[in-house]
C-alpha cells in the first residue's frame, strides 16, 4: 500500500489498538475516527461510550460533535452525564480510553490546559480538562494519540491535566489510580511505550517510511529506543479505503 | 406549577444581576435564545456556571455579563479556542473574568450534589494533577470506613438555572429527549429556573429516553421555538456546524464581535 | 457480552455459597423464580441484600441459606409480618440470622456507592435516631468545605445480584421498564450478575422509562417467563396480592413452611 | 352526616390536612387513601410521590403496594429509587410526609423498629424504618396517622425510627434537620398538635362523639388539652361517598 498521509497512518495505528469486544472511552476527532474506524474493520464488537452519555453508540457516519444527534439515536441507552461518569467510567468498567493532549511527557502525563508562563498567566490557555482526568485514572488503560513535535513531546508538562506515570514508578499506586495508565502513544510518526522499569515512554514502532532521527528531533526529551524497534504495519488497503469513506461522508 | 411566559419576561424574573447562573445542555439543546436575552436585559456581574462554555458563554462574556467563570472545558467543540473567554482572561476585555476550573466529573457530581441538598460530593478525581492547586474547591476527604483518601467538591447551589428542552405542556410539564447532559440536575440545583422550549403542547406523549420535569419542579417556562440555535433539538432542528466555524473568525476580533453583538441588541 | 443461559446454570454461575448478594425489584420485577433456584440448589451462608426483604427473603431465610440479612423494610407489604424473619430472628431457626438494619435511603446511596465504585456515599439521614447506635455502619462525616456534620454509609459491595427484567436480546441487552427501584444499581455494585427475563427478543424496542442494562455490564441472562410470580412484570403479569395473603398463614407454622418448601424443592 | 366509622373520620381528617397543590410523599395504606380522597374532593392538583418512584401518581383507584402499576402508568415521571431519596425528599422539595406508627411519643418521635425488651431481643420486631427517617427529616412537615391506644401513645418511644421533636425544644436543629417536623398526629378520636414552646403534642380537635375522657385513656402520658379546643367537623356527604368508592374499588 503506498499513498497516504502520516495522519492516516497515526488514525489506522490507533484503531488497531482497540480489540474486538473492549469497551472504549471516545472523545471527538481523531479518537472517534479511529474507533469507528475499529468498529468497521476488525472490531465490530467494539463498544464506544461518549461522554455526552451515549452507550454503545453505533454512528453510521463520523459524528461532528460528542453530542452529535446521530450518537444519541444509535445508542443502546442514552442516559445524564453525571452518570456516565460516576456509574460508567468511574468503578473501572471501561477498557480503553482514548486522549488527545496538545502536551505530553515522557511520563505520559498530559497537558491541555495551560502551556508556557503560569496558570494565572500563561503564554496559550487550552481548553482544559473536560473529561480528560478521570478517564486516565480509571480506564483500564489508555492510550494517546498526538502528533508528534519537539512542543508537543516534553520533559515535563507545563500542567498536569491528566495523571501518566507521574513523576515515574509508585506514583500511579500512591494517588490511589484504580487504571493502569498510559499504554501508548500513538504518533504520525510512530508509537511510545512506557518501560516498566522506569515508566519512561520508549520508542516502540517506526511508522513506515519514517527515520529514527526525525523521530528524535521531534521528541523534547532524551528519546531511549526499544531494543525490540518494530516497523508498524502499513495501512492496509481495506483500511484505508474504509477511512476515507468515513472522512468522506461527514 | 410553572408559569408560562414569553422570553423576556422568563429572563427577567429567572436571571438576576449577581446571579451564579447556569445555562445548560450538552452540545444539544444549548439555550442560546435564553442568553441573548440575558444579553439585550443587560445582566451584570453574571457568575457563569457549565462545563462547556462553548459559544453561548463566549457572547456572554464578551457582551460583558460575567464576573466569574465556572467550567471544565473551555473550547469552540471541534474549532478552536473561545476568542472572548481568552481575551477577557488575557486582558480584561472588555471587564475582568475570574476562572474557576474543574474537570467534568467534578463538575457533574457538584450539580447531583446541589440537585441533592447535600453540600458536597464525593468522587475519585483530580489526583495527580495540578487542579487542585489552582481551584480550591477541589479537597481530599477520608473514607470513614475504610480510610481511603477521596476528592471532596462543593455543591454547585445555583440562584438560576436556564435550559432548553422540546416540549412542556400548559402545566409547564417539561420533557426533553436525545442527549441530556445534566439539565436536571441543573434546574434542581437552582432557587429559579427557566425552561425554553420548541413548542408547548395539550399533552406530553411519553419517548424513549426522555427527561421529564414535573411543572412544579419549574419556574418558568417559555415557548421559544429555534431557541437552541446554533446548538439544535432532536426532533426539531438540526446542528448548525458552520455557525460553530464563522464564530471563530467573529470571535477573534473584537470589531467584529461588537457589530455582531449589535446584531443581537 | 452476557451469557444467555438456563435458570439452573445462571444460578449456580452467579450465586455462590457465603457470598453477598442482592435479589432487587421494588414491589415490581422480584426475582423469585431464581431465589427457589437458590432453596433448590442448596446455597448456604449467604448475606440477604434487600431494602425490603419481602416474601422473597422470608422464604430465602426459612429454607436456611441466610446467616446474615443487610435491609430497610421487613414486612409483608399491606399483611403484616415476615414470620420466617422473625423466627430467625428471635429463635434462630433453622439457623441464627445477623441484622444489619438501615434506612431505605441509606440503602439506595449505599448501592449507589457500589455502582460508583465508591467506598462510601453522603446523606442526610438518620440523625436523631437509634439506628446509629445498632448500626456500625452508619457514621458522622463533615464537610470540608461548610463544617457541616452528615452522616457516611459504606458502599454495598455484592458479589452477585440477581434480577428479573421483561426483555433481553440475544445479546443479553436487558430492558427493563415500570418501577425501576434500584436494579441497575444493584447489578452494578456486584462482581456477578443473572438477570431473569420474561421473553427474550430479537430487538429491544426502546420504551419511555426503561432501564436498559447493556449485554457487557450483565453476567448471565436466563428466560423464565413468570419469574417474579407473586410479584409482577408489567406487560406481563399483575401481581398476586391473594399469594402474598396466603403466605402469612404459611409462614406462621413451621409445618406449614416446610410443606410449602417441599413444593419449591 | 351519620353513619360513619372512627377509621373513615380518621381517613377524612387526614385528607384535609392536603392543601391543593401542594406535593405529598405517601406510604401505602391509610396514608395513599387520605392522598387519593383529597386528590378527588378539595385537592384536585395535589401532586403525589411515592416511594417506589413515581412522580405525580393520579391513581383511578387505590394502589394496592407502593409499587403497584397504576402508579407507574399515571405517573408524570418514574424514576429510580436513589433519585426518589436524594433529588426529590432531600433538598426539601416535599411539602407534606405523611407516616403512620407503632408507637408515638408526647414530642413526636415515631417507633417503627422494635417495642419491650430491647433491640436484640425485642418482644415485638416491627418491619424497621423503611422511608420514614428521612421523611422525618426533611419534608417541610410531617403528618401522623395512627389509630389512639396508651400501647400507641407513649411518652417515650422504645426506639427512635424517626426523629420527631426529640426530648423538645431545639433537638431538631441541633440535628441539622430541614424539615419542621410533625405538625399533627390525627388519630380515630382527634387531632393533636405540638405546643410551639414544649414541642409537646397537645389535643386541639376532638372528633364528633368523642369525649375528652376517651381520648385521656388511650393517651400513654398525661395529656395536655388545647384551651381552644375544636370539635372536627363531620364527614361532608361528598367526603364519605368518594372514600366509599375508593374503597370499594380496590
Amino acid at each position: 500500500m503506498t499513498g497516504y498521509t502520516a495522519d492516516e497512518m497515526m488514525t489506522v495505528e490507533a484503531s488497531r489498538a482497540l480489540r474486538e469486544g473492549t469497551v472504549c472511552f471516545v472523545g471527538i476527532g481523531l479518537p472517534s475516527t479511529a474507533a469507528n474506524l475499529a468498529r468497521r474493520t476488525h472490531a465490530p464488537g467494539l463498544v464506544l461510550i461518549y461522554e455526552s452519555g451515549t452507550l454503545g453508540a453505533k454512528p453510521d457516519r463520523l459524528p461532528l460533535s460528542i453530542g452529535d444527534g446521530i450518537l444519541a439515536e444509535t445508542a443502546d441507552a442514552v442516559i445524564g452525564v453525571p452518570e456516565v461518569f460516576n456509574y460508567w467510567l468511574q468503578p473501572g468498567r471501561v477498557d480503553v480510553g482514548f486522549l488527545g493532549a496538545a502536551q505530553v511527557d515522557k511520563h505520559g502525563n498530559i497537558n491541555t490546559t495551560v502551556i508556557g508562563g503560569d496558570y494565572r498567566d500563561p503564554k496559550v490557555r487550552l481548553p482544559g480538562a473536560g473529561g480528560a482526568p478521570e478517564i486516565a485514572a480509571s480506564c483500564k488503560e489508555v492510550v494517546v494519540v498526538l502528533r508528534q513535535s519537539r512542543r508537543a513531546f516534553v520533559d515535563r508538562v507545563d500542567f498536569v491535566t491528566s495523571l501518566g506515570f507521574g513523576t515515574g514508578p509508585g506514583d500511579r499506586e500512591r494517588f490511589g489510580m484504580t487504571g493502569a495508565g498510559p499504554r501508548r502513544i500513538i504518533t504520525d510518526l510512530g508509537v511510545l511505550q512506557p518501560d516498566p522499569l522506569t515508566c519512561e515512554f520508549v520508542l516502540t514502532h517506526l511508522h513506515p517510511g519514517v527515520e529514527l532521527a526525525q523521530v528524535r528531533e521531534n521528541t523534547g526529551w532524551e528519546l531511549t529506543v526499544s531494543p525490540d524497534l518494530t516497523r508498524t504495519p502499513e495501512p492496509t488497503e481495506r483500511e484505508l479505503t474504509v477511512l476515507r469513506e468515513l472522512k468522506a461522508a461527514s | 406549577m410553572a408559569r408560562i411566559v414569553s422570553l423576556a419576561e422568563g429572563v427577567a424574573q429567572t436571571v438576576l444581576d449577581g446571579d451564579t447562573v447556569a445555562f445548560e445542555g450538552f452540545t444539544h439543546l444549548i439555550p442560546f435564545a435564553a442568553a441573548h436575552e440575558v444579553i439585550r436585559q443587560g445582566r451584570r456581574d453574571l457568575t457563569l456556571v457549565r462545563m462547556t462554555p462553548d459559544l453561548i458563554y463566549d457572547q456572554l462574556i464578551g457582551a460583558g455579563c460575567a464576573r466569574k467563570l465556572v467550567f471544565s472545558w473551555g473550547g469552540n467543540p471541534g474549532v478552536g479556542s473561545l476568542h472572548r473567554f481568552r481575551d477577557a482572561v488575557q486582558h480584561d476585555w472588555p471587564v475582568p473574568l475570574e476562572v474557576e476550573e474543574h474537570s467534568h466529573a467534578g463538575m457533574a457530581n457538584r450539580y447531583v450534589a446541589a440537585a441533592s441538598g447535600l453540600p458536597f460530593a464525593v468522587l475519585r478525581g483530580y489526583r495527580g494533577t495540578d487542579l487542585p492547586a489552582q481551584t480550591d474547591t477541589i479537597k481530599p476527604i477520608t473514607c470513614p470506613f475504610t480510610g481511603e483518601v477521596l476528592t471532596a467538591v462543593p455543591a454547585l447551589r445555583l440562584d438560576s438555572a436556564v435550559v432548553h428542552a422540546q416540549q412542556a405542556d400548559r402545566q409547564g410539564n417539561v420533557q426533553l429527549w436525545g442527549i441530556s447532559g445534566v439539565q436536571k440536575e441543573a434546574v434542581l440545583a437552582a432557587s429559579r429556573s427557566l425552561v425554553t422550549v420548541e413548542e408547548i403542547v395539550d399533552e406530553l406523549q411519553p419517548r424513549p429516553g426522555a427527561v421529564v420535569l414535573p411543572g412544579w419542579a419549574v419556574g418558568c417556562v417559555a415557548e421559544v421555538p429555534g431557541g437552541a440555535h446554533p446548538s439544535y433539538a432532536a426532533g426539531y432542528s438540526v446542528r448548525d456546524n458552520g455557525f460553530y466555524q464563522d464564530w471563530d473568525e467573529i470571535s477573534r476580533d473584537r470589531e467584529a464581535f461588537l457589530r455582531w453583538l449589535e446584531g443581537v441588541r
